[in-house]
C-alpha cells in the first residue's frame, strides 16, 4: 500500500537457507526473494544476512538456534527460516527471541486449525505457496508429452507436504491424460521414488542421478522433480542430447530449465518475493502477526513476479499443441471449472479419501495422509 | 623433541600456506583471521558454541591417542561416534525419568555402544589380521547406514520419512545446560576428565606403558610377557568408549535428536589433532580447542565476509600437512631412519 | 538393456579410481588420499571445463590436480620416509576441504559435458552394442583403462617391473630395476587415473559440481582394490557388481524404503567378509594347494605394500 | 679377465663390516671365501655385485674399473650374485622370475624367454616348470633358477653366498658339477661358505676373512686344521671355570619336533641345573628353533618339554615364564628391547611391582641400581636404541630374573668387545652357580669350548652330536659343524 512506513536505514533481516544459495532450486528461490525484498523496500545492500547450507551434514557445528543468535547479534530484526527441516530449531529460537518476528516457510506452526499449531509462538509465522496448482500443471504437461505413458516423480523425503505435491502432480497428469490425450486413465503409469532428503547428501540419501537413471531405464519418459536441486533435468538433458525421447520438469526455481532447455517441459516454481515483502513491511510498520499464509497463484498472470506466489513457465521441450492444451487446462484451474481435489478419490491403500462430489478442505489437502490410488511408490516409512 | 624443534618453522610455513589460501580466496588474511577469532571467542555464547565443538573433538582425539600409542590406525572412530550416538538415542527414547537417571544412562549407553562397535575391528585385526583402516572405514559407513535406517525407519516421526532426524528427545534426556549457554557443563566435564584420564593412563600407568610397548614392538612386548592381543583389544575398546561419549554429547547435548551425520566429522578431525599434537596427550586439548575455534569461528566468514566456511577445513588440513612435511624434512636432513607414526612420547 | 547400460555407464568413475589405485599399490605405495583427490579433481575438472568451455581442458586439469596429490604422497613416502598412511589421510581431508571451498562458486552452474557417441558398427551389435558401445568417450575410456592396465601389468616389461618393485624391492634392485623411480612413476600414473575418475563424475555422470559430489567414491575404490585382489579385471567386475547392487537397492525402495541406505553400504560388509576370508588359514591352504585358482580365489597384497626401500 | 678388489671399506654405524679388503681372482678360478659369522663375507660380495656401495675402495674387472655401484652396472659388466636367501619373487611364475630385469622391448618376451630358459636349463641339467609359482620351489631350485638367470644375463663372474645352506645332498652334487663346468668355461666363481670340506672339495684357492679383514689366503689343498685356525684363531682350550655339582633336570625334551615350517627340528635332550649347554652349528641349522621351543615361543609339533617337573609342551608362553624360563634373543633391538622406551621403563615392564600407577621415583632408583650393578653405560632415561650393542645386551641381562631355572641365550656375546663378553659370562656363570641351567647358541667355537659343559652340534635341523666340551677340539667341532661325523 502507499501508506507503508519507510524502512529504517539500519533495518536488517536474516535468511537461513538449507542448501547452497546458488543451487538453482529451492534455496536460490528464497535467496532471490531476499534480494527482491531488499530492492522493493529500498534497503541497504547489506540488509540481508544470509547463511546457506544450514544442515547437519554441511555445518555439523552449527544449529538453527545458534545461527539465529548470530543473526540477531548481527542486527537482524527479522528471521526467515526457509526449510521444513528447520522446524525444531526455529521453534526453539522463536521461543528464545520472542521479540524477533520470524517466518518459517512451509510450516504450520501458526495455523490455528493445523496439527502443529504453537499458540505460544506469537512471533513465528508461516508462509507457503499453493504449489499444488503448479504441480497439477506440471503433471498435465508431462501427460501431454509422454509417449510411453510412464511418468516418474523424483521425490525428496516423505511427509505431508511431499505427499500433497505428488498427489497434485498425479491428479493433473491423470486429468490431461484422460481429457486431452483421450486415453484410459488406468493406462497412465505414475511412479515416485524418494531419495530421503530435499537434496542429495551422498551416503545418506539416494543419489538422484542414479534414481533418474533407473526411471529412464524402467521406461519412464518424463521425470518430474520434487527435490530442491537439478539432477533430474541434468541427467535427462544428457539422455535427450543422445536423441532419446525423454523430458524433465525441474522444481522450485524459475530459471531451473537452464540446465537443459531443450529437454525441459517447464518448471513449477515458487515466487516468495511478494509475500516476504508484505511480511517485512508488517514488521517495519510494527503490525506483524504470526499468521499462516497459504498463497495461491495470481490467475490473471501466474508468472507475475509481483503478485503470484507460485508460477509455471513452459520450456522448449513442450510442443505447440501440448502448450495449447496446457493453457486451456490452466484457464480451467483458474476459473474453477477444473477442480481436481473432488471425489471420488481413494487413498493408495484403497480406503476412501473423498466420496463422490466431495471437495477436499485445505486441511485434507495439506495433511495428505497417503499417496492416491494409482500412484506407485511408498506412502510412508512403513 | 624433534617435533618441538620443528614447531616454529612448521608454524611459520603453515601460516604462510594459510595466507596464500586466503589470498587465493580473495579474503584479506588478517581480517579473516580476526573474524574467525571473534567468531569463536567474541561472546560467551560463541565461547559456548566453540566448547560445544571442542567437547566431541577432544573426546575423539583422546581416544585416538590410545589406539595410536598401541600402533593402531583407528579410522573407524567416526563409526564409533555414530554408534555411541545411537546408543544414547536409544536410552533417551526408551527410558522415562528424571535427568539424574536418564543422562547417566545415555552416557553409559553411548560408551558401551561405541566400545562394542570398536571391538569389531579389534576382533577382525587380532583374529583375522584384517587391517583396521579398511574394516574401520567400512564399519563407519555401516554405522551411518544404521543411523539413517533408524531415522527414516523405526524411529521416524509419525507419517514422515525424512533423513532430517528423529523426534526431539524428552528434554530430561538432554545434557543439562546453564542459562542460555548451549555447551553443557556435563559434556565439558566428561571431556576434561577423559583427557586427564588418558594423560594419566598413557604417561603414568603401567597399563599405558604396556600399551606403548605393544605399539612400538609387539614382538619384544610379547617376549617380555605382555599379552599383546589383549592390549590391542583394550586400546580399541577404550577409544570406542570415548568416541561413544562424544557421540552421546552430539546427540543429547547438541542436536537433541539423532541425525544422519551425527558424528559431525569430529572423528577424522580428531586424527588431525593427534597427528598435529605429535601423539602427546598434553597437546590434545589446546590443539582441539584451536581446531574447534577455527570450525566455529569460520561461520562468521560466511556471515560477515561472504567467504565459504569450508575454509576452516582447508586451514586445518594445510596446517597438519605442512607440519608433517616440515618435520619429515628435518628428519631427512638429520639423515635419520624412517619416521614411524605412533612414536613420540605420549 | 537400458538398465545394464546404465550400470556400465555409472561404473566408469569408480573403475578409473580403482584401476589407478591398483597400479599405485602394485608398486608398493598406498595412496590413501583417494577420496579427497577424486573430489578435488572432480571440482577442478568441472571448474576448468565450465570456464574454458572445453571438456578436454577439464579432464587435463583434473588429472593435473590428482597427479600433484599423488606426487606429494610419493615424495613424502619415498624421499622423506614419512608414514604413507598419515600423509595420505591428511591429504584426503585437505583435498576434500579444498574442493568444498574453491568449488562453492561453481555449485549449480551448468558446464560442458562429455558428448554421447555411439561407437560406429560396434553399437549396432544387438545386446552388447546397446550395453557397452552406446555411451561416450568417458565411459569407453574406463574400458580402455581396465584393458590397458591389465595388459600393462601382465604383459609388458615395465608392468612386470612395477609388480616386482611392489613385491620385493631388494630383489628388484638386485635385478637393476630403479625401484624408487618406478614407484614414483606408478604413483603418478595411478594419480592420473584418479583424476580421470573425478572428471568422469563432474563432466559426465553427474555433470556439474555440488559439494560432496563424489563422497565415499575413493573409500569404495580403496576397498575394491582389495576386494578385487589387485587384479584390474576382477576390480572392474567388482565395480559393475556394486553398481548393479545399487540399482537393485533402488528397486527395493517401494517395498521397504528404509532399507535402501543400508543396502548401499552392502559392499563394505562384503569387503570385510572378503578380507576376513582371505586371511583365514584354511583359505590360504586352499589357495596354496591350487595355485592355478589363486588369481581367481584371492589376490594377495603386494608383499612390500606401504614399505620404503633405500639401497645403502 | 681377472677380478681385482682394492682396499674395500664398508661400515655399518660402528660395525666395520669390511675393513680394507684386497682380493684378486683369475678367470676360470673357483675361489672359496671362508669366515665365521659376521666376518664380512656377504658384505664384501654385495659390494662386488653393486648391491650396496662401498664407503671406499675400487673394483676392477677385466682391467676396467666398475663405475657407479649398482646391480645394473655390475650385471652389464657380467658380475652376478646369488644371495644368501635367493632373491626370487615368490608369487611370480618361474618364467617371469627368469625374465625379470632383462632388457628388451615393451612387451615381456615370454615365448623367447621360455625357449631360452629351456635351453639354459638343459645346458646345466636343471629342470623347471616355467609356469609354476616360484613359491612352490625348494631353496635349491630357487638357487638353480637364479644361477640360470644370471648366466643367461651373461654373467662372467658368479658369486654364490652360502649356496649350500638348506639344499639337499643331490642338489648340492648337481650344483658343484655345474660350478666346475662354469670354471671350465673360464668363468670366475666365488663360493662363500663356512663348510670346510665343501670348499676343499670344490675350490682352487681360498681366502679367509675375520672381523672384516682378510686373514689369510691358501692354495688348495691345504691341511684342514690350518684353515680352522685361520677362521677361528688359536683357541686356548679349557678356560678356568668354577666346578659346580649338577642338580636335578631343569629341562628335558623327548621327541620334540617343531611345527614351524623350514625348521624341521628333532631333539631328545636333558639339561640339569647348574649345567651349561652350548649349541654349535651354522646359522639356520636349528639352534634358534631349539631355543625358541624351550622358551615356549614357537609352537611344538610333538613331544614333551619338561621344565621344573611339568610338561609345558603346547602351554602358553606365560607358563614358561612362570616356570622360570628366560630367553635372551640375538636380535636385541628387534625382538628383545623396545626402541623408544627408556631403560627405566624397560625395568618397569618386567618389574614385579603390580600397582596400577608407575612410581617414577621408585622406578628411577631401581633403574639406577640396576645400571650400576650391570655397569650399563647410560642413564635411566636413555632410550634402548640409544644404547650400544654391548650395553643393550647388558640391559637385556639386567631385565632377567636373578636366578632363573633355565636361561636361554642366542649369541650372548656377538658384537661385544672382549671386556663386555667376559663380563657377560661372569654374570651367567654366577647365576649358574646359583643353580640356573644355561643353554646358549654361538658361532664362536672358543666361546663354546670355554664355557660349555656339553656342546650339542646342530646340522640341518638335527642334533648330530652331543660331546663333552672338555673333549672337543676346535678342529673336531669345525668338522661336526660342517656335517662330517667321523
Ligand atoms: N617399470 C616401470 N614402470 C613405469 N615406469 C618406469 C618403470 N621403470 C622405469 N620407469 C620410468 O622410466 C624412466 C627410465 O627408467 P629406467 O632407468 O629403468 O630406464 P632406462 O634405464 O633409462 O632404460 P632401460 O630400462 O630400458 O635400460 C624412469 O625415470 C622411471 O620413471
Ligand atoms: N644392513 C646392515 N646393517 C647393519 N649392520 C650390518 C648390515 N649388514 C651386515 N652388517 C654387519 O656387518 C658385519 C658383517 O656382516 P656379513 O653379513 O657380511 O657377515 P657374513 O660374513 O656374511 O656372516 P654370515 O656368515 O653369518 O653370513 C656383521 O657384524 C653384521 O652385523
Ligand atoms: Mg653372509
Ligand atoms: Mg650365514
Amino acid at each position: 500500500g502507499d501508506d507503508d512506513g519507510e524502512a529504517p536505514e539500519d533495518f536488517k533481516f536474516g535468511m537461513i537457507l538449507v542448501g547452497p544459495q546458488n543451487d538453482q532450486g529451492w534455496s536460490q528461490a528464497h535467496y532471490e526473494a531476499g534480494l527482491y525484498v531488499v530492492e522493493q523496500l529500498g534497503l541497504p545492500a547489506d540488509a540481508m544476512i544470509v547463511l546457506d547450507k544450514v544442515n547437519t551434514a554441511d555445518r555439523p557445528e552449527t544449529s538453527i538456534e545458534s545461527v539465529v543468535d548470530e543473526m540477531v547479534a548481527g542486527g537482524a530484526q527479522m528471521i526467515f527460516a526457509t526449510s521444513d527441516d528447520m522446524k525444531d530449531g526455529i521453534e526453539a529460537a522463536a521461543a528464545q527471541h520472542p521479540d524477533i518476528p520470524m517466518i518459517w516457510s512451509s510450516g504450520d506452526s501458526a495455523w490455528a486449525d493445523g496439527k502443529g499449531y504453537r499458540a505460544d509462538l506469537t512471533n513465528l509465522g508461516n508462509i507457503m505457496g499453493r504449489m499444488e496448482y503448479a504441480k497439477m500443471i506440471a503433471g498435465c504437461a508431462a501427460a501431454l508429452t509422454s509417449q510411453t505413458g510412464k511418468l516418474a516423480y523424483l521425490g525428496p523425503l516423505i511427509n505431508d507436504e511431499t505427499r500433497r505435491l505428488v498427489n497434485s502432480a498425479f491428479l493433473g497428469a491423470r486429468y490431461c491424460w484422460e481429457n486431452y490425450r483421450e486415453q484410459d486413465p488406468s493406462t497412465l503409469g505414475f511412479e515416485v521414488k524418494w531419495i530421503g532428503f530435499w537434496f542429495n547428501i551422498p551416503g545418506f540419501t539416494l543419489d538422484p542421478t542414479q534414481v533418474t537413471n533407473e526411471f529412464l531405464a524402467s521406461g519412464a519418459d518424463v521425470v518430474i522433480s520434487g527435490i530442491d536441486t537439478t539432477e533430474a533435468i541434468v541427467r535427462v538433458g544428457q539422455a535427450f542430447a543422445a536423441d532419446e525421447a525423454v523430458w524433465a520438469i525441474p522444481y522450485d526455481f524459475r530459471g531451473a530449465c537452464a540446465a537443459a532447455p531443450a529437454a525441459c517441459l517447464g518448471v513449477p516454481y515458487f515466487n516468495w518475493g511478494p509475500s516476504y515483502v508484505d511480511a517485512m513491511q508488517s514488521v517495519i510498520d510494527d503490525e506483524f502477526e504470526a499468521t499462516w499464509l497459504w498463497l495461491g497463484p495470481d490467475w490473471d498472470d501466474i508468472n507475475n513476479p509481483d503478485t503470484s506466489a507460485v508460477g509455471w513457465v513452459s520450456g522448449e521441450g513442450l510442443s505447440a499443441e501440448a502448450s495449447a492444451s496446457l493453457d486451456d487446462f490452466i484457464a480451467g484451474l483458474g476459473s474453477g471449472d477444473i477442480e481436481l481435489y473432488r471425489g471420488p478419490l481413494n487413498w493408495q491403500d484403497g480406503s476412501v479419501f473423498l466420496t463422490d462430489g466431495e471437495e477436499a478442505t485445505d486441511f485434507q489437502i495439506w495433511y495428505a495422509e497417503q499417496l492416491l490410488e494409482g500412484i506407485v511408490g511408498a506412502s510412508a516409512a512403513e | 623433541m624433534k617435533r618441538l624443534r620443528s614447531a616454529p618453522l612448521a608454524l611459520a610455513a603453515a601460516l604462510g600456506a594459510i595466507v596464500v589460501i586466503l589470498f587465493a580466496a580473495g579474503a584479506p588474511p588478517l581480517e579473516a583471521m580476526r573474524v574467525i577469532f571473534e567468531g569463536a571467542f567474541g561472546t560467551t555464547d560463541r565461547l559456548g558454541a566453540t566448547l560445544m565443538a571442542w567437547t566431541p573433538l577432544v573426546l575423539a582425539a583422546a581416544g585416538l591417542l590410545i589406539t595410536f600409542q598401541a600402533g593402531l590406525w583407528n579410522i573407524g572412530v567416526e563409526g564409533q561416534i555414530a554408534m555411541g550416538a545411537i546408543g544414547a538415542a536409544w536410552m533417551a527414547r526408551s527410558v522415562e525419568g528424571p535427568s539424574l537417571v536418564v543422562v547417566p544412562l545415555t552416557l553409559i549407553g553411548g560408551a558401551v555402544f561405541g566400545a562394542a562397535w570398536a571391538l569389531i575391528p579389534a576382533w577382525l585385526r587380532t583374529r583375522f589380521r584384517v587391517h583396521e583402516i579398511f574394516s574401520g572405514v567400512a564399519l563407519s559407513f555401516v554405522a551411518a547406514a544404521i543411523a539413517v535406517y533408524l531415522i527414516i525407519g523405526p524411529w521416524s516421526r509419525t507419517g514422515v520419512a525424512s533423513t532430517s532426524g528423529t523426534d526431539i528427545f524428552d528434554p530430561r534426556a538432554w545434557l543439562p545446560t546453564i542459562g542460555s549457554w548451549r555447551a553443557s557443563p556435563v559434556g565439558i566435564g566428561a571431556a576434561v576428565a577423559a583427557v586427564a584420564a588418558v594423560l594419566v593412563l598413557l604417561r603414568g600407568s603401567r597399563f599405558g606403558l604396556r600399551i606403548r610397548a605393544v605399539g612400538r614392538n609387539a614382538e619384544s612386548a610379547h617376549l617380555l610377557g605382555i599379552p599383546t592381543q589383549r592390549y590391542l583389544v583394550a586400546a580399541f575398546a577404550m577409544c570406542g568408549a570415548l568416541a561413544g561419549i562424544a557421540g552421546t554429547v552430539q546427540a543429547t547435548g547438541f542436536h537433541h535428536k539423532l541425525v544422519p551425520s551425527i558424528s559431525g566429522g569430529y572423528g577424522f578431525l580428531g586424527v588431525l589433532v593427534v597427528l598435529l599434537a605429535g601423539f602427546r596427550a598434553l597437546w590434545i586439548a589446546p590443539i582441539a580447542l584451536f581446531f574447534a575455534a577455527i570450525q566455529v569461528g569460520s561461520t562468521q566468514l560466511s556471515l560477515r565476509l561472504g567467504i565459504d566456511s569450508s575454509l576452516a577445513g582447508v586451514i586445518q588440513g594445510a596446517l597438519v600437512l605442512v607440519v608433517l612435511i616440515v618435520g619429515g624434512f628435518q628428519v631427512y636432513s638429520a639423515a635419520r631412519g624412517p619416521v614411524v607414526t605412533g612414536e613420540g612420547e605420549a | 538393456m537400458e538398465v545394464l547400460a546404465g550400470v556400465v555407464a555409472a561404473s566408469a568413475p569408480l573403475i578409473y579410481a580403482v584401476v589407478g589405485e591398483t597400479i599405485t599399490e602394485k608398486a608398493g605405495v598406498v595412496n590413501l588420499s583417494l577420496d579427497g583427490s577424486i573430489m578435488l579433481s572432480a571440482m577442478v575438472g568441472f571448474a576448468a571445463a565450465a570456464t574454458s568451455g572445453s571438456v578436454i581442458v577439464g579432464f587435463v586439469a583434473a588429472i593435473a590436480v590428482s597427479m600433484t596429490i599423488a606426487g606429494v604422497v610419493a615424495f613424502s613416502g619415498i624421499a622423506l620416509r614419512l608414514n604413507q598412511i598419515a600423509v595420505g589421510f591428511v591429504l584426503f581431508l585437505l583435498a576434500k576441504q579444498l574442493a568444498l571451498f574453491f568449488g562453492d562458486p561453481y555449485i549449480g552452474r551448468t558446464g560442458p559435458q562429455v558428448a554421447a557417441w555411439d561407437l560406429p558398427l560396434l553399437s549396432d551389435i544387438p545386446v552388447v552394442g546397446e550395453v557397452f558401445f552406446s555411451h561416450n568417450l568417458s565411459v569407453y575410456g574406463s574400458f580402455v583403462a581396465v584393458i590397458a592396465t591389465g595388459f600393462f601389468l601382465a604383459r609388458t616389461r615395465r608392468g612386470l617391473e612395477v609388480r616386482a618393485v611392489g613385491e620385493r624391492p631388494e630383489a628388484a634392485h638386485a635385478r637393476g630395476i630403479p625401484v624408487n623411480r618406478v614407484r614414483y612413476a606408478a604413483t603418478l600414473v595411478g594419480g592420473a587415473f584418479v583424476g580421470m575418475a573425478g572428471a568422469a563424475v563432474s563432466l559426465d555422470q553427474i555433470a556439474g559440481w555440488r559439494e560432496n559430489l563424489t563422497v565415499n567414491l575413493g573409500w569404495i575404490a580403496l576397498a575394491f582394490v582389495i576386494f578385487g585382489g589387485w587384479n584390474p579385471w576382477r576390480v572392474a567386475l567388482a565395480c559393475l557388481l556394486y553398481r548393479g547392487l545399487l540399482f537393485v537397492a533402488g528397486e527395493f525402495q517401494v517395498e521397504f524404503p528404509e532399507f535402501v541406505q543400508v543396502l548401499t553400504q552392502l559392499p563394505f560388509l562384503l569387503m570385510i567378509l572378503a578380507l576376513t576370508v582371505l586371511n583365514t588359514e584354511r583359505f590360504r591352504v586352499v589357495a596354496r594347494r591350487f595355485p592355478r585358482l589363486r588369481p581367481f580365489l584371492a589376490g594377495e597384497a603386494p608383499t612390500a605394500l606401504g614399505t620404503t626401500f633405500h639401497p645403502e | 679377465m681377472s677380478l681385482v678388489l682394492r682396499n674395500i671399506h664398508k661400515h655399518y654405524g660402528s660395525v666395520r663390516a669390511n675393513d680394507g679388503v684386497d682380493l684378486e681372482i683369475a678367470p676360470g678360478e673357483l675361489h672359496g671365501l671362508l669366515g665365521e659369522n659376521g666376518a664380512g663375507k656377504s658384505t664384501l660380495m654385495k659390494v662386488v655385485s653393486g648391491f650396496i656401495a662401498a664407503d671406499s675402495g675400487s673394483i676392477e674387472f677385466d682391467g676396467a674399473p666398475l663405475g657407479v655401484a649398482s646391480p645394473r652396472v655390475a650385471l652389464e659388466h657380467g658380475i652376478g650374485m646369488l644371495h644368501q636367501d635367493p632373491l626370487v619373487f615368490r608369487p611370480f611364475s618361474v618364467l617371469d622370475n627368469f625374465l625379470l630385469g632383462s632388457a628388451g622391448g615393451v612387451l615381456v618376451d615370454r615365448k623367447g624367454g621360455r625357449s631360452s630358459l629351456a635351453e639354459m636349463a638343459a645346458r646345466y641339467g636343471f629342470d623347471f616348470d616355467p609356469d609354476a609359482d616360484a613359491r612352490s620351489l625348494t631353496v635349491g631350485e630357487r638357487q638353480q633358477l637364479e644361477i640360470t638367470r644370471l648366466l643367461w644375463r651373461g654373467a662372467r663372474v658368479l658369486i654364490l653366498d652360502e649356496p649350500t645352506t638348506g639344499i639337499s645332498e643331490p642338489q648340492r652334487v648337481k650344483l658343484f658339477a655345474v660350478l666346475r663346468q662354469l670354471a671350465a668355461e673360464r668363468l670366475i666363481v666365488i663360493f662363500v661358505s663356512h663348510k670346510l670340506e665343501e670348499v676343499e672339495a670344490l675350490c682352487h684357492r681360498v681366502t679367509v676373512m675375520s672381523r672384516g679383514r682378510v686373514v689369510g689366503r691358501r692354495e688348495l689343498p691345504t691341511p684342514r686344521h690350518d684353515l680352522v685356525r685361520l677362521m677361528f684363531g688359536d683357541i686356548t682350550l679349557g678356560g678356568a671355570r668354577p666346578e659346580v655339582t649338577l642338580g636335578d633336570p631343569a629341562l628335558s625334551l623327548r621327541g620334540v619336533a617343531a611345527r614351524t615350517r623350514g625348521a624341521p627340528l628333532h631333539a631328545d635332550l636333558t639339561v640339569r641345573r647348574g649345567e651349561v649347554l652350548g649349541l654349535a652349528g651354522l646359522e639356520g641349522s636349528g639352534q634358534r628353533t631349539f631355543l625358541r621351543l624351550c622358551a615356549g615361543l614357537d609352537p611344538v609339533g610333538s613331544g614333551t618339554i619338561v621344565i621344573g617337573g611339568h610338561d609345558l609342551a603346547g602351554k602358553p608362553y606365560r607358563r614358561f615364564l612362570d616356570a622360570g624360563v628366560h630367553y635372551i634373543p640375538a636380535g636385541r633391538l628387534e625382538e628383545g628391547l623396545i626402541a623408544g622406551l627408556s631403560v627405566a621403563e624397560h625395568f618397569e615392564l618386567v618389574g614385579p611391582n603390580r600397582s596400577f600407577m608407575v612410581d617414577r621415583g621408585a622406578a628411577d632408583t631401581l633403574a639406577a641400581e640396576r645400571i650400576a650393578e650391570f655397569s650399563i653405560k647410560g642413564e635411566a632415561a636413555t632410550t634402548a636404541e640409544a644404547l650400544s650393542g654391548g650395553n643393550q645386551q647388558r640391559l637385556l641381562m639386567a631385565m632377567a630374573p636373578d636366578h632363573p631355572v633355565l636361561l636361554l641365550m642366542e649369541h650372548p656375546t656377538r658384537g661385544l668387545d672382549l671386556g663386555s663378553a667376559q663380563w657377560v659370562w661372569d654374570r651367567m656363570l654366577r647365576s649358574r652357580a646359583g643353580g640356573t641351567a644355561i643353554v646358549f647358541a654361538s658361532s664362536d667355537l672358543e666361546e663354546l669350548q670355554r664355557y660349555s659343559d656339553r656342546i650339542a652340534v646342530f646340522y640341518e635341523g638335527r642334533i648330530i652330536a652331543v660331546i663333552p666340551a672338555s673333549t672337543a677340539t676346535s678342529s673336531s667341532l669345525g668338522l661336526l659343524i660342517g656335517g662330517v661325523v667321523s
